[in-house]
């Protein structure tokens, strides 16, 4: 492995659902303030995988990993390390919109009420540029009292986005965040990605290839639980080594 | 008293049911018990819905036979014409009321009847606190009362006998439907002055100290007595012992396990009824109370609707 | 197949009617016996007069001292149950292992299963003097050992359901909760408890119901002495008490003094409709949807 | 910094008095069936399991007392189960939001407030008097059915209502009935939150005896009863009976009939928490 | 209105969810064994239409609609249509996977055994041949008995997939059913509806252009609860009549 400075780093990660084996001795390692997408064909182990950089998996009964995960070169599944500080370092957009049932506004401000933030003018604030960043404020701001759960699909998705970058995390993990999304909105989060990853490390999960190619700078490609090539995107969408991701990215899978 | 050699004696069958007092019951229960080996294929069942309950079924015809700790009221005696119920009662039992304090009290040695009404009459409510207020040698601390719920007969017996009216009585006392709550009550309380049937102070003797009363009176027995089998049973300890009855119905009484059983009740309630804690009538008193049975059940014709009372 | 599905809703809808019909049928009951009651007995002086003494020789009919006794012990019964019980709750769901919380859930409802008239002696026998140890002023009977051993025994009522209220709250949003970096105290109070609260309100109805309509253990511990009073420490009465103390002593029925019990049966009616009828409107209120 | 470190120092707390508060329920229980067990294990034997009652306190036995609970347990599921669970369905799936469904759903929380004392003031009016059961095994599981109906009906509600929308959407897309889609799907998917809600139930009616003395279950029973229509007494009213007893053998024999007592709502909540954890082993939405 | 006897039809059609007017007066003609694409910005109605043709916008309160919907000519608001047999004829796939709690083999015989049918051999039969059309019996068969729930995002949908086509119904909705698909498995969903056609009339909503393109013959695009444009799929994104579908499809809309 190399000795470069990752801001997110696994080191021959295996992790097991019970006896089933998700993940195969992964090592990778992503660049700050860059985006680096997932691909794979369905059940390859993305999510799972995705959701070790938060811990989110501590949840499932049975779930185990070995080897380690680094962010910022500290090991996230350590001991000392507090799950909720890194959650706030490490947020994150779900495939399905999950929004709280409450208030449009109580939704996107919920990360800093939990801080303690409580001073009404940063709240609204922070509540519009976050929604204004998910393309959701123009669509929402006569309705910031109404019920989240009373939007479409595709809004409650977007507006998941602007809660998890309320807290202005540093690493903003996305599992398929556009998947419930129309073209248009799809293209905004793409464009707001863009602009994020000056700031951000930014990881996401996708299924269209062409979106990956579009916003990432880095691909992975996994497949069956083995990440079975890791390279700029444009190479590994151009050039790739290994024929498993030439066969995946034309389309020629079985 | 077990005397009987087991084996039952009678090939009488049929069912009894009786229901009412839940003080009068553990007498029932312990006849019912003892009848069981004398004509196994009699089911006699045995409730406790409360006197008043049991009258209720008993003057609807619904039971045989109803337990009961105070006579029937004319209430109940005009339901019971109205179902054409006739009916005989007869007291089977004595419970003695027995006034307790706690066993440290060290002043009370005795009480009599008139301070037993200055303490519990309906004017002593919020007045009588001490007891200082009812001896003046007796201290200065406060009085805590403990007694049946005045829905009881035994609650009944005690106010008519103390009082003079049924029913009369201060209501700043702490009642309990369960005698078994007020022993517990006044045996932790050292303030404590409380009454409730007998069985339930000679059960817990050394938790209690009984309180000689006096009624003075000395026709039926001179200064305080303590209540006991004895004192009960020659009327010395009145007015505080109040008659058990039990009511028979006289359809009930056609049928020839119920007049089986009754006499069976008369005959063995001098033993039974000590046994399980109450105080048996006098020798004579059941003879009479065997002959009056015997006169309903042969009198009574079954389409008889007149009741017949003592 | 039309047909029969027909058959069936009616058949269900028989079975939610029966419900009225029950209600019918207590009302009923109660009302044609307080009747008569009303009849020799004015309503203002039921509802107003401060004294209950129906079964002495000086007769007051006012329902008040009854009503604040109930009252009395349901709530310390409440104030024992909805903070130990919700907490159980949370804790179970949100920081219990799933081993832990299998055991423990059923261990604690068999609190509730433990005949009431047991619970009646433990409140008398070892709550009150273990309270009257730092309590002198305690009397013997009180609404506060028998209302705490109520809180106690339905203590499960609010804990279980509350659980299974709260475990019914789509996993998604607990993933988002802490997703965001909650604690798990934050996700609990901010996110499950709100998103359960219609589950959660329905254990707390079903609880007060309990307390409200529980017997035993006040008649055994909590003394049989109406009085105005919301003072825990001396011996009230309840409706419930009066009502069993009644209905199995040895009052003969018929009279006035047994008419007693269906007035006052029928002000605990009208009581506990009451309240479900105002936690009905804030379970409405407050109930959220999922998909 | 100092805002994280309280919120973890509450989440802390809280989990402090969370095992505090789970802990004082089951030591109040350790308490409980360790005062019951001290007092009453001794007097447990086979004679006072298989004796029928007595005066004695050391020759009775509880046998009819527990054939009669186990009567009354079976009798008042059987009718009380198929009746609250349809009314749960019908209040859940069926009622559109009219006045009727409304004054249902008020009714039925009324319900679950009426003290049982006045379900036995109903039962011995209806059951005993005007349907002339007499004071009957079916009177009793008829009483106590509508004591504990309420109880059954909310609760299947309850779980009834968790099962997602997405589910009877799958179900009605494939052109399944309505009451298809109720009984594959959504009584499949809820009956563990249904057992939950009868368990709770049945044990409050095992422990129950104010109502069935009202309507006149009975103390001394000396039969055990072989047919609904025939006279019993239950595990409940025996102990209420011995421990107003002044004797203190019989306060013995009420510690030993609780023990029993308890064991039976034991055995049901076994049987029931193992099928409930089986259940929810299958489920995860 | 012209007089061809289309499959499905909506004529006049308005809906409202209590006060808010979701769909305006749409007047469509679906033709049989064809494809139809339903797109348009998110919260502009198409899961609302799209629930009108088998009347799963039945269950929610306050819901109403004004109009006619016509299958094969007969109004299916109609007092004596049976909602249920409606069903078995216009089958459904959701936008989130809904299978039931059950194994993968009851998923997708229910709908025959809710129609009486319980022979074994017909089951595994269908079940077989269902799963294949969806693409998973490769990765299920030997776990027929396995719990639907166990799967992954992906192979769910593609389970709700076979169970909608278990039952043959003659039109099949699908809203967005590819979304939650990894490309390969939506290819072969694509490649199904393309063979599907020549049995079925099939709707489907996507908010994925290309699919719509490559799988439909006819493209209905909706704004704001308006049928704006309805044409042949190819006329429609080659030269659009209305400004805002012209807008949409190259991306350029706000
Ligand atoms: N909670 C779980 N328990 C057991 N197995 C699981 C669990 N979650 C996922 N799996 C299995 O782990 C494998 C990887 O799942 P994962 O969700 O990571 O796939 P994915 O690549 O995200 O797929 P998709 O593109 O469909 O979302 C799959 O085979 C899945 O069946
Ligand atoms: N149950 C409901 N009650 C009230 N309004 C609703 C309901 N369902 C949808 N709506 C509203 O109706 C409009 C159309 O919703 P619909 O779900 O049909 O949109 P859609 O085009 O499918 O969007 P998406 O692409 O996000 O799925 C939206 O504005 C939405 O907010
Ligand atoms: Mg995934
Ligand atoms: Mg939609």
């Amino acid at each position: 492995m190399s000795k470069k400075n990752y801001k997110l780093q696994a080191r021959d990660l295996n992790a097991y659902y019970g006896n089933f084996h998700a993940l195969k001795g992964i090592n990778i390692g992503m660049e700050e303030k860059a985006v680096t997408a997932f691909i794979g064909p369905s059940g390859c182990g993305k999510s799972t995988f995705l959701r070790t950089f938060n811990r989110m998996n501590d949840f499932i009964d049975g779930f185990r990993t070995e080897g380690d995960i680094l962010l910022d070169g500290k090991d996230i599944y350590d001991k000392n390390i507090r799950v909720d500080e890194l959650r706030k370092e490490v947020g994150m957009v779900f495939q399905k919109p999950n929004p709280f049932p409450k208030s449009i506004f109580e939704n996107v401000v919920y990360g800093l009420k939990i801080q303690g933030i409580k001073n009404k003018a940063v709240l609204e604030e922070t509540a519009e540029k976050s929604l204004r960043q998910a393309a959701l404020w123009e669509e929402v701001k006569d309705n910031l009292n109404k019920s989240a759960l009373a939007l479409s699909g595709g809004q409650q998705q977007r507006l998941c986005i602007a809660r998890a970058l309320a807290i202005s995390p540093s690493v903003l993990l996305m599992d398929e965040p556009a998947s419930a999304l129309d073209p248009i909105s799809s293209a905004k989060i793409e464009e707001l990605i863009y602009e994020l990853k000056h700031e951000y490390t930014i990881v996401i999960v996708t299924h269209n290839m062409q979106q990956a190619g579009r916003v990432s700078d880095y691909t992975a490609f996994f497949y069956i639980g083995e990440l079975v090539e890791f390279s700029k995107t444009r190479t590994l969408f151009t050039s790739p080594s290994d024929t498993r991701t030439q066969n995946y990215i034309t389309g020629r899978f079985g | 008293g077990d005397n009987r050699n087991g084996e039952g004696g009678s090939d009488m069958s049929g069912s009894i049911q009786i229901d009412g007092s839940s003080t009068v019951y553990p007498i029932t229960e312990a006849v019912a018990e003892e009848y069981r080996l004398e004509a196994p294929d009699v089911r006699v069942t045995v409730g406790v819905s409360g006197t008043g309950g049991g009258m209720q079924k008993f003057t609807r015809g619904d039971i045989d036979i109803a337990d009961a700790s105070r006579a029937m009221s004319p209430a109940e005696d005009n339901m019971a014409r109205e179902n054409g119920i006739s009916y005989v009662q007869l007291p089977v039992a004595y419970d003695g009321l027995t006034v307790v304090v706690n066993p440290e009290n060290d002043w009370v040695k005795d009480i009599t009847l008139a301070e037993l009404k200055k303490i519990w009459e309906p004017a002593a409510q919020g007045k009588i606190k001490k007891w200082n207020q009812i001896r003046p040698e007796w201290p200065d601390k406060e009085i805590h009362l403990y007694g049946p719920g005045v829905e009881s007969g035994t609650y009944d017996y005690f106010t008519e006998a103390v009082v003079g009216k049924s029913h009369s009585s201060r209501g700043d006392y702490t009642a309990s439907e369960d005698d078994n709550v007020l022993v517990q009550g006044v045996s932790t309380d050292p303030l404590a002055l409380g009454f409730f049937g007998f069985a339930y102070y000679e059960e817990n003797m050394n938790k209690l100290k009984p309180v000689p009363v006096d009624d003075q009176n000395d026709s039926n027995g001179k200064g305080a007595i303590l209540p006991s089998q004895e004192t009960v049973k020659d009327g010395s300890y009145a007015p505080l012992s109040r008659p058990l009855f039990i009511y028979v119905n006289s359809k009930a009484a056609q049928r020839p396990e119920v007049v089986d059983f009754v006499n069976f009740y008369l005959e063995n309630a001098p033993a039974l009824s000590e046994e399980v804690g109450y105080i048996p009538l006098p020798a004579e008193k059941y003879k009479e109370q065997q002959q009056k049975f015997d006169a309903f059940v042969k009198s009574d014709e079954p389409d008889s609707t007149t009741a017949k009372q003592e | 197949m039309r047909v029969s599905e027909k058959i069936i809703e009616g058949l269900l809808w028989l079975s939610a009617v029966i419900t009225i019909l029950i209600t019918i049928g207590i009302v009923w009951v109660l009302l044609s016996e307080s009747v008569s009651f009303f009849r020799e007995v004015s309503i203002v002086e039921f509802l107003t007069d401060r004294q209950w003494t129906p079964l002495f020789a000086v007769k007051k009919f006012g329902i008040m001292p009854l009503v604040a006794g109930t009252f009395l012990t349901t709530a310390i019964a409440i104030a024992v149950a909805l903070p130990i019980g919700l907490t159980i709750a949370i804790y179970l769901n949100e920081y219990a292992h799933a081993r832990l919380k299998q055991t423990v859930k059923p261990l604690l409802e068999i609190l509730a299963t433990i005949p009431t008239v047991v619970y009646g002696f433990f409140a008398l026998t070892v709550v009150t003097p273990f309270l009257q140890s730092f309590i002198p002023k305690l009397a013997g009977f009180n609404a506060l050992s028998a209302g705490m051993v109520m809180g106690i025994m339905i203590i499960p009522m609010i804990s279980s359901l509350s659980e299974d209220a709260i475990s019914a709250v789509p996993k998604s949003l607990r993933e988002a909760a802490y997703g965001m970096g909650s604690t798990r105290l934050q996700t609990a109070f901010g996110v499950m408890v709100p998103a359960a609260s219609s589950g959660i309100m329905v254990s707390v109805i079903l609880a007060i119901s309990r307390a409200v309509g529980e017997t035993m253990i006040v008649a055994i511990a909590a003394g049989q002495q109406p009085r105005l009073t919301l003072n825990p420490l001396v011996p009230i009465e309840t409706i419930t008490t009066y009502i069993v103390q009644v209905s199995l002593g040895d009052v003969p029925h018929g009279s006035l003094e047994y008419k007693t019990i269906f007035a006052a049966g029928i002000t605990l009616f009208i009581f506990t409709f009451a309240l479900n009828n105002i936690s009905f409107w804030i379970k409405k209120k407050y109930q959220e949807k999922y998909d | 910094m100092t805002n994280s470190e309280s919120n973890r120092l509450k989440d802390k707390a809280f989990q402090v008095f969370g095992i505090f508060c789970t802990f004082i329920g089951l030591v109040v229980l350790a308490i409980f069936l360790f005062n019951i067990l001290k007092e009453g294990l001794t007097r447990i034997d086979w004679d006072f399991i298989m004796n029928l009652p007595s005066r004695r306190a050391r020759r009775t036995g509880i046998l009819t007392a527990w054939a009669g609970t186990l009567w009354i347990l079976v009798l008042t599921a059987i009718i009380a189960f198929p009746l609250g669970v349809g009314a749960g369905i019908y209040l859940e799936e069926y009622a559109r939001k009219t006045r009727l469904a409304n004054f249902l759903e008020i009714n039925i929380a009324n319900l679950a407030g009426v003290p049982s004392i006045i379900y036995g003031l109903l039962g011995l009016e209806i059951f005993v008097r005007q349907m002339h059961m007499g004071g009957s095994l079916l009177a009793g599981a008829c009483t106590l059915s509508l004591l504990i109906l309420p109880i059954i009906i909310v609760t299947t509600r309850e779980a009834i209502k968790a099962v997602p929308r997405s589910i009877r959407d799958g179900s009605f897309a494939l052109g399944a009935s309505k009451w298809q889609t109720i009984w594959n799907q959504v009584l499949p998917a809820s009956f563990g939150g249904i057992l939950t809600g009868i368990i709770l139930s049945l044990s409050r009616a095992v422990g129950e005896a104010a109502p069935l003395i009202v309507i006149g279950a009975l103390a001394y029973v000396p039969f055990t009863p072989a047919s609904p229509l025939d006279e019993f007494t239950v595990l409940p009213i025996q102990i209420f009976n011995w421990t107003s007893r002044p004797q203190a053998g019989f306060q013995t024999n009420a510690a030993a009939a609780i023990i029993v007592l308890l064991l039976i709502t034991f055995l049901l909540n076994g049987l029931a928490v193992y099928l409930r954890n089986r259940q929810q082993k299958k489920i995860k939405w």
